[in-house]
């Protein structure tokens, strides 16, 4: 079973690459922040897989609920940004 | 398989670090940086430094970020220096050399999690036995961070709420 | 309830695959916002209820059903605000030239 | 709930406070729950999960698709909601079905982005917002 979930973690961790490659190359800023968010949201997954995996799901999910949060001031800070100050 | 895992996550904030600093737009390096610091959250999280991922995570992807953003606003948002000159020649064989010898130097370190290490065998055990007694609070990071080493969480603090005030000065230059 | 709870969690792992699949295939940010939302809300909520299955029945289960409905409320928000930002930018939406 | 201590202390300070900070917040207006309002909205929810499930789907068969037979558009949906919670809630959930996102707000219409013609008629056919419209008749 903690096999399964190392394999999902692996599998999980390799998507993330794509959207790498979507912040890093992205043709303009906001791909770059479609991708941002794409990554918190895969990584409030690891972190609840992590948890499952190191059986102490209960120090693991405060993480991602704390990142969840933060994702949320985050975007919402750069897409005030880029409304005010149009494309860079 | 867990050293499978550590490995494309090392990959993965290898390569976010290269693009923020080769990225030209520094709005484009902000989210790079923002990126990497999910990515470091994740490694410490991984290497089950919990408290030190929720520190990583709230401070390097959310407030760094937006503090950036805010003097942003204030500034220009072109990097003025895109092209930059290339790196002399002495730097590129020191770096190199001094890496390689920092990779020998870590050889000596102690194991991962190994028991036996100085760290673990004299440090440790006395914060844990201590701590509850010393400080009366439940979790035993949160009393080595903000008791025993109150003095350096004190002054990183300070370095936050400096950002904070920047960033409020060059928000009040601009409205007025 | 660990068949049901495999079972989510691979059906989840297929939209994500999915979902990377579509960022890295489609041909603008309005189409790849798509891609993107697809993610947040359907595949994050398979891989969720899956773990929290696995879980069985404790405290780290309401914990799990916190971070879903965060989600769920703050997802939409995100995405709006960067396609309107994207929009009020002047960007115009990617068009099949053929048609 | 971080810290899964259920002490009186902890319990009634973090009420206290949560309602002391959204009361600033909301421009000290009185806290009137609404909890018709709010069942029906409960009531809302799955039904809303079952349209994602199948605009999901539709998204996955458009995507693994080899020709990428996409057809985006803009399209502008006119609404007859005159509550904004309820347009929040319409536009909340056109953005969380996979296929359309909402782009912009304007008083009585919303810009909808949609990725092609089957996904873009489930806006303009108005079930969601009849749907909506029904929660909010009542729980005025």
């Amino acid at each position: 079973m903690k096999i399964f979930f190392l394999c999902i973690l692996l599998i999980i961790a390799v998507l993330i690459g794509a959207y790498l490659y979507r912040v890093i190359r992205g043709p303009t800023i906001f791909d770059r922040v479609l991708g941002l968010n794409g990554i918190s949201t895969k990584a409030i997954i690891l972190l609840a897989l992590i948890g499952i995996v190191f059986e102490r799901m209960d120090m693991f999910i405060d993480i991602s609920t704390g990142y969840a949060l933060l994702n949320l001031v985050g975007a919402l800070a750069v897409a005030k940004y880029l409304e005010q100050k149009g494309l860079p | 398989m867990t050293i499978a895992v550590e490995i494309v996550l090392l990959i993965l904030l290898l390569v976010t670090a290269a693009g923020a600093i080769l990225v030209k737009d520094l709005m484009s390096a902000i989210l790079l940086l923002g990126t990497y610091s999910f990515f470091l959250s994740l490694v410490w999280a991984w290497l089950g430094a919990v408290d030190v991922a929720f520190v990583e995570a709230v401070v390097g992807a959310g407030l760094a970020t937006v503090l950036f953003l805010v003097t942003l606003f204030g500034t220009a948002p072109k990097d003025s220096r895109l092209r930059r000159p290339p790196p002399p020649i002495a730097a590129l064989f020191a770096l190199p050399l001094l890496g390689i010898l920092l990779l020998y130097a870590a050889n000596d370190l102690p194991e991962f999690g190994d028991p036996n290490s100085p760290a673990s065998s004299h440090i440790s055990p006395i914060y844990l036995e201590n701590s509850f007694q010393d400080s009366h609070t439940p979790n035993v990071v949160t009393s080595v961070l903000m008791d025993y080493r109150s003095l350096d969480t004190m002054v990183e603090t300070v370095v936050i709420f400096t950002a904070g005030i920047a960033c409020a000065l060059l928000l009040r230059r601009k409205a007025s | 309830m660990e068949i049901l709870s495999i079972i989510f969690i691979v059906v989840g792992l297929f939209f994500l695959i999915v979902a990377a699949i579509g960022v890295l295939r489609l041909p603008d940010i309005f189409s790849r916002s798509h891609a993107v939302s697809l993610t947040d809300s359907i595949g994050a909520f398979f891989m969720l209820i899956g773990l929290a299955l696995h879980e069985g029945f404790s405290m780290n289960v309401f914990k799990i059903l916190a971070v879903l409905a965060l989600l769920y409320l703050q997802n939409p928000v995100i995405a709006h605000a960067t396609v309107r930002a994207a929009l009020r930018a002047g960007l115009k939406p990617w068009q099949r030239e053929a048609s | 709930m971080l810290s899964a201590s259920f002490d009186w202390v902890h319990l009634g300070l973090g009420l206290i406070l949560s309602f002391t900070v959204a009361w600033i917040n909301s421009g000290h207006s009185p806290f009137v729950p609404n909890f018709r309002l709010w069942g029906k909205i409960i009531l809302y929810i799955p039904w809303l999960f079952f349209r994602i499930l199948q605009s999901s789907l539709h998204v996955t068969k458009l995507i693994l698709h080899p020709a990428l037979p996409i057809d985006p558009k803009l399209i502008h949906v006119k609404t007859k909601l005159a509550n904004p919670a309820a347009v929040v809630l319409l536009g909340n959930s056109i953005t969380l079905t996979p296929g359309t996102i909402t782009a912009e707000v304007e008083p009585d219409a919303l810009i909808v982005h949609a990725l092609d013609d089957i996904s873009a008629e489930d806006v303009t056919s108005g079930r969601i917002e009849s749907k909506i419209a029904e929660v909010y008749r009542n729980g005025e």
